[in-house]
């Protein structure tokens, strides 16, 4: 879209006594900036990037307080190449997955329960907001009694971080659709499943891509602690070894290949918000 | 090597000198070092200042030493390995023998295992990078088996302990105060001490840039005199130390006499001399053929050795509270 | 403004017009087409519905025949979506005794679509069955909107989103309708193509209509009766006897329009109306 | 149906109210009260604007002079809340020149009120200073809402809603006020007040306004040029010059509605029509 | 609000042929439960406390999986007799309220940023989405070598999980705003700032009380972490220490207080939302 002409001057009005002063309505299109999208998104991971550099090689920040991204970057590749990293990575994908669709699904089950009546919320809801302080490391022992020290409590650990962002977000994205709507729909004759899933679950979707959000994350993180338990491969365990062994490299390759995760998950969200919210015209900022 | 500084160190603890305006930075594990030197009257006209800071376990006061944030502390016989392995800015200045009997490879209750060798296929649980994870290697080899044989579960202590108490697990790599508490608690039944595969070594380490620090060394010489007279004191007081030690940490006071016995009471200040640095030495090839560590290194780079006047040395037998005590 | 409405709206002979407020046991209206003509299809008494302890409805009472279309008119805010919105069930927090069928259609005075559902997906939410895209598309092309049957809610314009959501109320084909001013947004003349709409749908269904509306012309077209609400209650209730279709140039039209805006606090004075 | 809706409502002698399409410069219009009666309020040339390449308004063109009172007519989905939209500065992605006062006030077609702030607060918003909340009553008292000032807006009514909106659109004293179908959802009565509410704001500010409005009547009673809109441009342009206090029984009022439903596409055969 | 009289019967109606079957629309007053919410709500702690004491009287949870509560009880009341917990929780309470105090500003504030600016959006949203996921578990060695070991990382650590808690909520709560109120706010001559305060931020505030609901939550786990940083008192340094020497009977201790203090917050936030969302006639269930 491009302007045919542009805005006028002001000053094509002869200057008179009474006239009102007027201001031209600029058209987007003559203001819009032509950088593509996922540059100007790239822009601030790489500035950042680019600053640790910079201070790195002047010396402002000296190696053992953060090494330089070049050294990171040569003891990733090694880690890569000695095939750590991969097989750690290929290990935690598979928990991370399980996790998630386990507390995805107890999530927003739980949500809805609560979200969706009266008495599931008195029983349910106190009852969650109280257990989701308790901290897992406090859990691992309880978790190793009843789970043993298999598989299980890694993605049971897994599956309680996520359930419980999910069920916040959801919740709080059911207890957030408009009331009118949801006359609409029962005047539509909808049934209380109807409701649900025609109403009710489309209009708590926003926040509940917040908590998804959220839930890929503390996925991850909820691997650390997970990894702690038995754990002789994976991404969490690998940390977990350089913290023992005080390999600052390795541990700050973890932090990267964990801030490459956080992007990837965020790229996945935003598709799905692209997919899903695209009935929803809201503020973009300007 | 050794310093003009090294020389008053020894010297009794009313050296006057400039101490007054120093403070020392000691790390410290929850009924550790405070405690002892404070039950036993250490604490009393310190010419210097010290200021505490408490740390869960040793891997994280040394990255704490290594940060600066701490002049002295002490910590096991594996984490000073690790820490120079990775090359952290530590080194070891004092050094103690105890006996090796609290470290222990346990069987549950109603196991059947009677001997290492037996281990061969069963799942073992140990704290990764600790002095358990030596002694397991070690006690292993000695045995003729490789890590490899066994299947080895990681676990801290604390989950350990859930595993093991409900048998998930077949055996327990563990020292005290861990042992005594699972010797008296649950039945379990020892498969194997450390005598004779673990050195049975505690370091104090301190920073390099303290020891640089004139007036510093001085007090960090001054506060290894003070450890050694209250570790005296702790072996002549058993009860009355574990009764503090255990008000300290929560441990019920029976498990805590069992450990002060079998362990924490039997530790004699010794030097840190080519004996030790050599049996440390070991431990790092060892992580090292398991490339835990990435590279082989020389211990001795990160040993100062000034404090050791006057001290025995570091194979000087741990003292026991047989029926020879006192 | 209203014009030919009624081209092909022929009421059937028999319809009763005129008010039957008693018990529906003694009720003596004959069948409409289709057959529901006796008995009553909305039985309201002595409804209260209090918001912070103002009555906005005070005992009101209303009976409104299978078959019979109803205007109901009044102040802004005098309680009719109030009214609608517990004939529909949408509100139960009152006091008194209401009847109305199961089948009941709504078209809110605001459009109410589902933001998240194109809108032809609006249309056919909560029909049984699995109706087509195609019984939507009829609906919409109806209304005039079916150019835009696959657009998001939110970028109808909003005489496009009141079309919307009317469409939806009628393929819903139900034997009570409620109507809350559908038209307002509609220019004249996609104004007259929606009221015949809904006039065709209350002659062929035989339902009864219950229509909020402003217009009073609107309402003479339409109703048969209409209604005038005030202080909570059926103020005026007033019987419309003209035979259909119906001229607005008619005198007892302009008598029954005078009569409403007198009922309705406006002052006509001849020398003003347009009659 | 609009009676003494001028009661009054005098324009000051001079007012001009035949159209000035020609370059401000050209303008021979003298001031009207608050002296902005020359040069030109509103100035769109070669307007252009498309959703998903259906061009809504393609290439309009319109003049408003200062102190004009406009009203825009056109089917539902014409394009005239784009219009507005455009002119309120709210919507850039556009083509073609457009020139506005900076002072402009916009009553929305749906009412748009912050649901987080009381009614009165929403009145107030955006105001210079720190007006108080006397300023919102007495704002609201003028559109018949002094006793829900209080109020959330999710409790009002929809006319209630509407007039609250109306409310916090007059309160501003603009230069240009955009209305868009701010009496939809209003009463008879509650109408005519609120008519007479702008057209005395009009006549005090002398400030230019656009209502958009789909009542004919309405528009010849208030405003200077009746403009309709279709295919994306002004269509019609009729200067309203009827004397004020304006009469709905005049026949030329008759024939200027005439003209205006002819225009907007209603069929409207003597017989029907109601004058 | 009571019924005047009850519902009419049907069968009022004399069946004729062609009835309408009509049904009654039942006032809410005469199915209301007329217990008070406050003790709806504690039903079900409640309920799991009584599940907790049953399974351990009759056997079920043996000792060393859970003790019994009357054994946890017990220790609590040790704990609470001999300063330990009072002291701790003073300690911790000082640390949490600085750690929310920052973080809850720097979440704020940089949601502010990329939630009303594309440019800031560009710029901030990616580098803070890639730094989130980021476990703060890897960051202590960090945090050491860069603030020392004094108060300043522990309080940072808890800021940091606050933060990018609530920046995920508000910026999600920024972008769900609805455009058209931005339009009308734009339209009242409000400026950027005024946008912000009367429409941006009472928009997002749904958001970012869900938002702060965890961050509530996030504050007490990161104490976990940061109190493993030379601390010899806190919460978390007494969970740290219980689990050290096997006291499991305090670790449950610590993990009820926990619960005790999710239910806390929870109330906090309640209040808070019944006080701010006054204004949301939203669906709450049925
Ligand atoms: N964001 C959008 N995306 C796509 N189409 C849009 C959008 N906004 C408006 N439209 C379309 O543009 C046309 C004009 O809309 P507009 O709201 O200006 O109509 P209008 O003249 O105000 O109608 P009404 O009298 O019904 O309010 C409509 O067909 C509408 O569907
Ligand atoms: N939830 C509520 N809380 C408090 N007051 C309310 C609530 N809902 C409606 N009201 C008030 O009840 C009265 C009747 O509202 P209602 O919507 O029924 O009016 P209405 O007759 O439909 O008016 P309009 O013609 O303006 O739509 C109004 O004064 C309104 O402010
Ligand atoms: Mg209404
Ligand atoms: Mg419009």
């Amino acid at each position: 879209m491009t302007i045919s002409k542009p805005p006028p001057d002001i000053s094509v009005i002869p200057d008179q006594g009474d006239v009102l002063e007027l201001e031209p309505i600029i058209s987007a299109a003559s203001r819009r900036r032509h950088v593509p999208r996922w540059l100007r998104r790239t822009a601030g991971p790489l500035l950042l990037l680019a600053l640790w550099q910079v201070l790195s090689s002047t010396g402002v920040l000296e190696p053992d307080i953060l090494a330089s991204p070049g050294t990171i970057a040569r003891a990733g590749k090694e880690l890569i190449a000695d095939g750590t990293l991969p097989s750690a990575m290929l290990v935690s994908l598979q928990r991370v997955a399980l996790g998630l669709v386990f507390g995805v699904l107890a999530g927003t089950a739980l949500a809805l329960v609560s979200g969706l009546s009266r008495l599931g919320e008195d029983l349910v809801d106190a009852s969650v907001q109280m257990l989701r302080t308790v901290p897992w490391v406090g859990l691992i022992p309880l978790f190793i009694i009843w789970l043993g020290i298999g598989e299980a409590p890694k993605i049971a650990l897994i599956s309680l971080g996520v359930a419980f962002h999910l069920y916040l977000n959801v919740y709080a994205g059911i207890r957030g659709v408009d009331e009118q709507l949801i006359e609409a729909g029962t005047s539509l004759g909808l049934s209380r499943w109807g409701l649900v899933r025609h109403v009710v679950l489309p209009g708590a979707l926003p926040g509940a891509m917040t908590g998804l959000r959220y839930s890929l994350a503390t996925a991850w993180l909820a691997l650390v602690f997970s990894e702690q338990i038995n754990a002789d491969d994976g991404i969490g365990f690998v940390m977990n070894q350089a913290r023992e062994f005080f390999r600052t490299d390795v541990i700050v390759v973890c932090l990267v290949v964990y801030a490459f995760l956080g992007l990837t998950a965020d790229i996945v969200v935003r598709t799905l918000e692209r997919l899903l919210l695209q009935w929803r015209p809201t503020f973009t900022g300007k | 090597g050794g310093s003009s500084a090294a020389d008053d160190s020894s010297g009794s603890s009313n050296t006057s000198g400039g101490l007054g305006s120093v403070t020392l930075n000691v790390g410290d594990q929850k009924g550790g070092s405070e405690t002892i030197l404070r039950a036993a009257g250490e604490l009393e006209k310190v010419p210097y200042k010290i200021k505490w800071s408490t740390f869960t376990s040793g891997p994280p006061l040394l990255e704490a030493v290594n940060a600066r944030a701490v002049d002295i502390g002490g910590v096991g016989n594996t984490p000073p390995v690790f820490a120079a392995g990775a090359h952290s800015k530590v080194t070891v200045v004092g050094a103690s023998h105890g006996s090796s009997a609290g470290e222990v490879i346990a069987v549950p209750k109603g196991s059947d295992l009677t001997s290492v060798a037996d281990l061969k296929g069963k799942s073992v649980a140990v704290a990764q990078g600790s002095s358990a994870h030596f002694q397991l290697v070690a006690s292993l080899a000695k045995a003729g088996l490789k890590l490899t044989d066994v299947k080895v579960s990681y676990l801290q202590p604390a989950d350990a302990l859930a595993a093991f108490s409900r048998g998930r697990v077949d055996s327990w790599a563990i020292w005290d105060p861990y042992t005594s508490q699972i010797l008296r608690n649950t039945g379990a039944r020892v498969l194997t001490t450390g005598d004779g595969v673990v050195n049975g070594l505690s370091f104090q380490v301190a920073a390099p840039a303290a020891l640089a620090d004139k007036n510093k060394s001085q007090a960090i010489g001054d506060y290894l005199g003070r450890l050694r007279r209250a570790q005296d004191w702790a072996f002549k007081h058993p009860e009355e130390w574990a009764k503090v030690w255990s008000k300290e940490t929560g441990l019920p006071y029976a498990v805590a006499l069992d450990a002060v016995k079998r362990s924490s009471g039997t530790r004699v200040a010794v030097a840190v001399d080519d004996a030790a640095i050599a049996s440390e030495q070991k431990i790092a090839d060892t992580f090292a053929d398991l490339r835990l560590i990435p590279n082989h290194f020389t211990f001795k780079d990160f040993v100062d050795q000034r404090f050791n006047t006057g001290l025995p040395a570091s194979n000087t037998p741990a003292r026991t509270f047989g029926k020879a005590s006192s | 403004m209203a014009t030919d409405l009624h081209r092909q709206v022929i009421r059937p002979a028999g319809q009763k017009t005129d008010r039957k407020p008693d018990r529906p046991g003694t009720g003596t209206g004959t069948g409409t087409g289709t057959g529901t003509g006796a008995g009553t299809a909305v039985r309201v008494e002595g409804l209260t519905r209090a918001f912070d302890g103002r009555a906005v409805i005070d005992r009101l009472d209303l009976d409104i025949r299978p078959g019979e279309f109803t205007a109901l008119l009044g102040r802004s805010g005098c309680g009719k979506s109030t009214l609608l919105r517990v004939l529909a069930g949408l509100d139960r927090e009152v006091e008194g005794s209401v009847l109305v069928p199961r089948r009941r259609a709504v078209a809110f005075q605001s459009p109410r679509l589902m933001p998240w559902k194109p809108v032809w997906r609006n249309v056919l939410l909560g029909l049984p069955g699995h109706p087509d895209r195609a019984v939507a598309e009829q609906a919409l092309e109806e209304v005039g909107l079916g150019h835009r049957s696959g657009a998001w809610p939110k970028t109808l314009s909003g005489g496009e989103a009141q079309r919307a959501s009317l469409a939806r109320a009628l393929v819903r084909e139900p034997d009570l309708l409620l109507l809350d001013e559908p038209f307002g947004a509609l220019d004249a003349l996609t104004r007259i193509t929606a009221q015949r709409l809904v006039a065709e749908l209350w002659q062929r269904r035989g339902c009864a209509v219950l229509l909020v509306t402003h217009d009073v012309d609107e309402a003479l077209l339409l109703a048969d009766r209409a209604l005038v609400m005030e202080n909570g209650v059926i103020a005026h209730d007033n019987p419309v006897a003209l035979p259909r279709p119906r001229d607005p140039g008619d005198p007892r039209f302009a008598e029954l329009r005078s009569r409403l805006l007198d009922q309705l606090g406006v002052d006509n004075h001849p020398a003003a109306q347009a009659a």
